[in-house]
């Protein structure tokens, strides 16, 4: 008895004494340290640190992993809720009515509703349709959506993996979600679902150039594969207020349209919706889709387009940089976020503006215009690249050669793509 | 180490049997973009990143498209995708051919002595891979792209209909 | 039986490869039969990575760049091989690689 | 002045980058061969904006050349490794580079932005924009070049672009002819360039012109090259120094290969500007100044039968005097211009055989200016005159084309060197000075001398014809003033031919201490060596005398009127006319010696080798006959047996030929482990 009670007292202490040790630690961590990170931009971090520094080391970057996917789960999840709603709203607003506005106030509790809906409505699954590969589709486009966000870096420490090459791992990831788009449609059993399914594959695989090529200007000036290198390749500012991103060359520029242009298209976001054109193929490879499982297809929409415009902000828009030295002191992450914000807004808003575009224009803008101007945009940034040393009149040759090289290509190619298209003769009209 | 190579193993060669064994095609594919993805599973394994996203990127985001494409395009009916068995000698000449050559390999590998692993990992950055890229291996690069270029043009011509159709813009 | 890390890899490529073959072997349809040949070709991948990472040398790149290229190579293929699967399909309406005969003399 | 000298400072071109000054024009070059016919704008915006960027970035380098005059700035870069060693090439900036690049660009932007007026109606403007830049560009690039490889390489270029600009309008017979004509002559010249390079190259192992001591202009190389000898005592560096004067003679249009500059008048009038004044023929006698130490060099030697200045200086004083008379009779404005500039050229090699070489790039700069101007006047008068060119038919047009008349004016009498204000007289009387002051000869002074009076004379005959009395014919009589495009740069070139010549007067000769490299100006008074000056005034003033005379005072009434002089003397001027027949005698002496090799070499061919084979194959059918009766009666049996049993075997293969794809692969798989069985069993013995 005596023996369990020294024991237990001994482990107790030991405990304790541990428990006291982790709470110093805690406190050291707390303390701000010689690095010029405000508190608020490691508070994070040190949450997190908090929670898993009981663990032993070994499993200590297992925890670590599994705190930010549940982190960026919850962040995008709640993202994509409101995100809907806010397109809702917007939509309304610039069609000149409200919008939801009866649940909560402003119609706050509307994506909440949604999702309610959407669990308890009846699961309808075709009599003739592939059962697995049509359960598969929605489950393997939402995990392969999420996987890109696994290399975007939030914020100044928040990169959920460090990789070498993660701007390919990103893409590579993406790709893979033109598959689950084909499950669905295939697997539906319907000729509208696997029209759309075809028109998807062709419409993924066509954007796919651009929007590679596009970036690819961006990996030759960093010099890196690595997003957390590229956002820090684009920090600092000329002349104290003009800040380093790419977005702000010539070439960037080019790039950075480009590359939005391209991720509209893939992730299918008007006006280059045609797969799910409702006039023409009822809701393309949703149309067999109900209850949860749409309402799945429809978070991984919005899962690619957050995806997306993080990469854009990662490589165009300086990531987490602040535009200015003195706004500095607002944590990275809250920059992030606005940029990613203002970009999610852009999409809504090109989305109240632009009418879709034919299945012909739609390959064209990509095969003859976009690749096009995006490989002249590689032969910029080769310039670019190649002259960084001049300096005094030579910088305004520079900038000069390479705004002609993004402008008169954009100018020539401009007039010939829409040579066939801009005024329409209708022919039984 | 060696447990997660098994499975990794196990997973690329039963997915790549059943989709070669498999009636449907469709599911061929897919299963095939599985094992591909093994593929590039291993890859990482091995610690080379850059081959492995580079495969998943060309093998599940583009050549498994092209395949889907093909198979979309040459049928006339949903029923095409069901490929009736095959004759029962034609599989098993061919499962005696590969047999043979497997039971040569196996019998290769496990009697050949190999140099001891290193210890460590081979560390190669995307750095390092490009420079090595750009400069002792410029020239083949530089044909891979010619290569590829070709084979575009190739494809084009080859799968283009030499029909001309009148699009609506020309009027 | 003492088999190393290398030794596996091989093995794990020679059954690839086999299986690769068999399929080739044994299937009558021609985007079959080019995915058969595909995973031989990925099989020899394998066993660049696997000598570059557990061979005499592991310094070298040599055995990723080769990869890198006989991936690029495996696109053209691909793209190639599947243009031609089309346009025999246009030619005889289906794609049985036995039918595909008519240069025979 | 503090403002101009920072401006100054901050407009440096460093000489590794001087590369751009030619590149600029190519890519617009490039771009121009991209633009499809309908981008015209697009493609004279393109060469007209690479042409003025070059001409700032032909400023900076001026600057960075005057910075320090003395220094030749260069950038030598391995081209190629040749296993010996590597082939360099280079880039290199001195004031002579520099001068010239300023000069040739900002003239050939004039003539491009008359160019758009005057293109305007041609469908193939964006190639004509196309040619020129390649044309500037090339021009550039000889300019720049420290190697004479590199130079030769530029130099052809320019040679291919004059073939393709003088034979722009290829529909016409004539001017297809011409550009052939062009080609092969000036092909004739760097026969001797190639050869002499050559020799260079192996005597001294480098091309490079400056490199730290090793090039060939520097003392090292030009000793070796005088200290040897060759065939009948000439110094090596003599008998270079005339090869590579051969170049010059083709491309500068010096006598005896200047028959191909005439003709050359079939292109359109700005590629005539271009040509006669900044770009091509500009190039001779660029050449000659460049490589000017290696010509100079046997200078030192008493013991050589003959110096290779002598030759250049004698052949340019020829050039000069004939020139100028054949001008006097032709009835072809362009013409007229074109032995003008044939005849300056010589004025040019003159100046350069004397040893004055300074005076000869004095006069090219000032030469450039107001012969653009004349021919950019002329293509105004052309222009204006519906395509008419022949001077008996105009006239007439100073009331309804003031500003041509004005600017063609003073290009006439910067020409002429009519004293004190026109650039052409300071650079003209530089030359006689240098003339006056050599002691090999005094022929060429008197050539120059007697050439001042014709210049005069027949510039004097073409400006009346042109612009005075009445029209003389229908389109003369509608003529009126060009767009502002084609004015303006008659202009800005009229200023430039009038301001020029006061950068090196007598008095403060700036230009030509910059040229030699120094700093400071060593100026006289204009009395010292007055003289001289008054004669040649004097024989200006005879040379407008006679023509105004002549030609002012009794103005033909018709087209078809007898020119005085003709009335005069016929004989002489129709042998003028007719160019002292230099196309005849070539016709008669190189051309039928042509046409006899050709005829002897098809006898030959046809007689002698035709025999020769006809009797092998004689032979051969012979042979044939007597192996096919051995063959059939002998031979055959065996074969037709075994051909026959391999036909057999053959079809038994060919079963094996299924056409079927699996079979192949299966074969090739057991083929595969029967291999590797075999290999395993041997490397098990």
């Amino acid at each position: 008895m005596l023996q369990m009670t020294l024991a237990l007292s001994a482990s107790a202490c030991r405990s304790l004494l541990a428990g006291a040790s982790y709470l110093v630690e805690l406190a050291k961590a707390w303390r701000p340290a010689a690095s010029s990170d405000s508190l608020l931009e490691r508070a994070p971090v040190m949450l997190r640190d908090a929670v898993t520094g009981f663990l032993p080391e070994p499993w200590r970057w297992f925890a670590n992993s599994l705190i930010a996917i549940v982190a960026i789960l919850a962040v995008f999840g709640l993202l994509f809720a409101y995100l809907t709603l806010a397109e809702r709203k917007i939509l309304g607003r610039i069609q000149n009515r409200p919008g939801p506005n009866r649940t909560g106030w402003f119609g706050l509790l509307q994506p909440f509703a949604d999702g309610v809906k959407a669990l308890t409505k009846e699961d309808i699954v075709p009599a003739n349709a592939d059962r697995v590969l049509h359960f598969l589709a929605p489950v393997a486009l939402v995990a392969l959506s999420l996987l890109g966000f696994a290399v975007i870096p939030f914020g100044r420490q928040l990169v959920p993996i460090e990789l070498n090459a993660a701007v390919l791992y990103f893409f590579a990831a993406g790709a893979a979600t033109e598959l689950a788009v084909f499950m669905a449609g295939w697997a539906s059993h319907n000729k509208y679902s696997l029209l759309a399914a075809m028109r998807a594959l062709a419409q993924l695989i066509s954007y796919e150039l651009p929007l590679l090529l596009s970036f690819v200007p961006v990996v030759m000036l960093a010099g890196t594969l690595s997003t957390t290198e590229i956002v820090a390749a684009q920090g600092g500012w000329k002349w104290g207020f003009i800040p380093h991103w790419y977005v702000l060359t010539p070439w960037g520029f080019a790039g950075f349209a480009i590359f939005m242009v391209a991720a509209l298209a893939e992730s299918n976001r008007s006006p280059f919706d045609l797969p799910e054109a409702e006039s023409e193929l009822i809701a393309g490879h949703l149309t067999e889709y109900s209850g949860f499982k749409y309402a799945l297809f429809f978070m991984a929409e919005y899962f690619g387009m957050c995806a997306l415009s993080g990469m854009a902000v990662t490589l165009f828009l300086g990531g987490w940089q602040a535009p200015l030295p003195f706004l500095e002191f607002i944590p990275s992450y809250a920059w992030f976020a606005a940029k990613l914000l203002a970009l999610l807004l852009g999409f809504i808003w090109i989305r109240a503006t632009f009418p879709r575009l034919r299945m012909d224009q739609l390959t064209r803008l990509a095969w003859k215009f976009l690749v096009p101007l995006a490989l002249i945009n590689l032969g910029t940034a080769a310039f670019w690249s190649l002259t960084h040393d001049w300096a005094g009149p030579l910088q305004l040759a520079r900038w000069g050669v390479a705004a002609v090289l993004v402008v008169g290509p954009f100018v020539i190619m401009g007039r010939t793509l829409s040579a066939g298209v801009a005024p329409r003769k209708y022919r039984y009209a | 180490m060696i447990f997660v190579l098994t499975i990794i193993a196990f997973l690329t060669l039963a997915t790549a049997a059943v989709a070669l064994a498999l009636r449907n095609l469709i599911h061929s594919a897919l299963l095939l973009t599985v094992s591909w993805s093994g593929i590039a599973a291993f890859y990482l394994w091995a610690g080379a990143e850059f081959v492995a996203f580079a495969q998943i990127l060309i093998y599940v985001g583009a050549i498994s498209m092209v395949v889907l494409f093909a198979v979309l395009l040459t049928r006339r009916s949903r029923d095409d995708f069901a490929i009736a068995p095959e004759s029962v000698g034609r599989a098993v000449s061919a499962l005696i051919a590969g047999g043979a050559v497997l039971g040569v390999l196996f019998g290769a590998v496990v009697s050949t002595r190999l140099p001891d692993p290193p210890t460590s990992a081979p560390v190669v950055t995307v750095r390092r891979l490009g420079l090595q890229l750009m400069s002792p291996h410029a020239a083949a690069l530089l044909v891979v792209g010619a290569l590829l270029t070709v084979a575009l043009l190739g494809a084009v011509v080859l799968a283009a209909t030499a029909r001309r159709d009148a699009t609506e813009d020309a009027g | 039986m003492n088999l190393s890390p290398l030794h596996l890899c091989l093995l794990f490529s020679s059954a690839l490869f086999c299986i690769g073959l068999i399929g080739a072997l044994c299937r009558s349809n021609t985007i079959l039969v080019l995915l058969g040949v595909e995973l031989m070709l990925n099989a020899a991948n394998l066993n660049f990575i696997a000598f570059w990472r557990f061979g005499p040398a592991p310094s070298a790149e040599t055995g990723v760049i080769f990869v890198l290229f006989s991936i690029a190579v495996a696109a053209a293929e691909a793209a190639v091989g599947l243009a031609l699967v089309i346009s025999i399909y246009r030619h005889q309406q289906n794609i049985r690689l036995q039918e595909a005969n008519r240069l025979k003399g | 002045m503090l403002e101009l000298g920072a401006f100054l400072r901050l407009m440096t071109l460093p000489v590794h980058l001087l590369w751009l000054i030619a590149a600029l024009p190519l890519l617009a070059a490039g771009i121009g061969a991209l633009t499809p016919r309908r981008g015209r704008a697009l493609a004279a915006g393109v060469a007209i904006a690479a042409m003025a960027l070059s001409f700032l970035l032909s400023c900076a380098a001026l600057a960075t050349a005057l910075a320090q005059p003395a220094a030749h700035l260069v950038h030598n870069f391995a081209w190629f490794d040749l296993g010996l060693g590597p082939l360099r090439l280079g880039w290199l900036l001195d004031p002579l580079t520099a001068f010239m690049c300023v000069m040739v660009t900002l003239v050939g932007l004039l003539i491009f932005v008359f160019s758009v007026g005057y293109m305007h109606a041609d469908a193939n403007s964006t190639r004509f924009f196309c040619f020129m830049s390649v044309f500037a560009a090339a021009m550039l690039g000889v300019l720049i070049a420290n190697s004479l490889l590199l130079l030769f390489v530029c130099w052809e270029l320019v040679g291919l672009a004059s073939y393709l600009l003088i034979g722009f309008w290829f529909h016409k017979p004539a001017a297809a002819a011409a550009a052939k004509k062009a080609f092969i002559t000036t092909r004739i010249g760097d026969l001797g360039l190639l050869l002499g390079m050559l020799w260079l190259y192996d005597s001294t192992g480098t091309l490079l012109f400056f490199d730290a001591g090793n090039g060939v202009l520097e003392a090292g190389a030009l000793g070796a090259l005088t200290a040897q000898t060759t065939i009948g005592g000439l110094a090596v560096s003599t008998a270079i120094g005339l090869l590579v004067f051969c170049g010059a003679i083709g491309k500068s249009g010096q006598f005896p290969l200047h028959v191909w500059l005439p003709d050359a008048m079939e292109g359109p009038t700005p590629v005539s500007a271009l040509i006669h004044a900044a770009t091509m023929v500009a190039a001779g006698v660029f050449l000659v100044a460049r490589v000017y130490p290696l010509m100079a060099a046997d200078q030192a030697l008493a013991h050589v039968p003959i110096h290779a200045l002598t030759v250049v200086a004698f052949i340019g004083a020829i050039t000069a005097l004939m020139g100028a008379m054949i001008a006097v009779a032709q009835n072809d404005i362009k013409r007229v211009l074109a032995f003008s500039t044939v005849s300056q050229l010589g004025y040019m090699m003159l100046a350069l055989g004397v040893g004055s070489w300074v005076a000869a790039i004095f006069h090219l700069l000032t030469h450039a200016f107001f012969k653009a101007l004349l021919f950019l006047g002329a293509g105004s008068v052309i222009h204006a005159a519906h395509h008419e060119q022949d001077i008996r038919r105009l006239g007439g047009l100073r009331g309804p084309m003031r500003t041509t008349f004005a600017t063609f004016a003073i290009g006439m009498m910067a020409l002429s060197g009519v004293p004190f204000l026109f650039s052409g007289f300071w650079s003209k009387e530089a030359i006689l000075h240098a003339a006056h002051a050599w002691n090999g000869s005094s022929l060429p002074l008197f050539a120059g001398l007697a050439a001042v009076v014709l210049t005069a004379f027949y510039m004097t005959r073409l400006v009346a014809e042109v612009f005075f009395g009445a029209p003389r014919s229908e389109a003369a009589g509608h003529a009126h003033e060009s767009p502002p495009t084609m004015t303006i740069p008659l202009i800005g070139l009229a200023v430039g031919a009038v301001l020029l010549g006061f950068l090196g007067t007598p008095a403060y000769p700036w230009l030509q201490a910059r040229l030699l490299g120094e700093t400071e100006v060593h100026g006289h008074s204009l009395l010292e060596g007055g003289g001289l000056m008054m004669l040649s005034i004097v024989l200006v003033a005879l040379g407008i005398g006679a023509g105004w005379a002549i030609y002012w005072r009794r103005l033909r009434a018709t087209a078809t009127a007898l020119d005085p002089l003709e009335r005069a003397t016929p004989r002489t001027f129709a042998a003028l006319a007719a160019r002292l027949g230099f196309d005849e005698l070539y016709a008669a002496t190189v051309g039928r010696l042509s046409n006899a090799t050709a005829a002897l070499a098809d006898a030959l061919d046809r007689h002698v080798w035709d025999g020769a084979i006809r009797f092998l194959a004689r032979l051969g059918e012979f042979t044939g006959v007597v192996s096919r009766e051995t063959d059939e009666d002998m031979l055959n049996g065996g074969f037709d047996a075994g051909s026959e049993s391999l036909r057999g075997t053959g079809k038994l293969y060919s079963r094996a030929q299924t056409g079927e794809t699996h079979g192949y692969l299966r074969v090739i798989a057991i083929g595969f482990v029967l291999l590797v069985l075999i290999v395993m069993m041997g490397g098990g013995q």
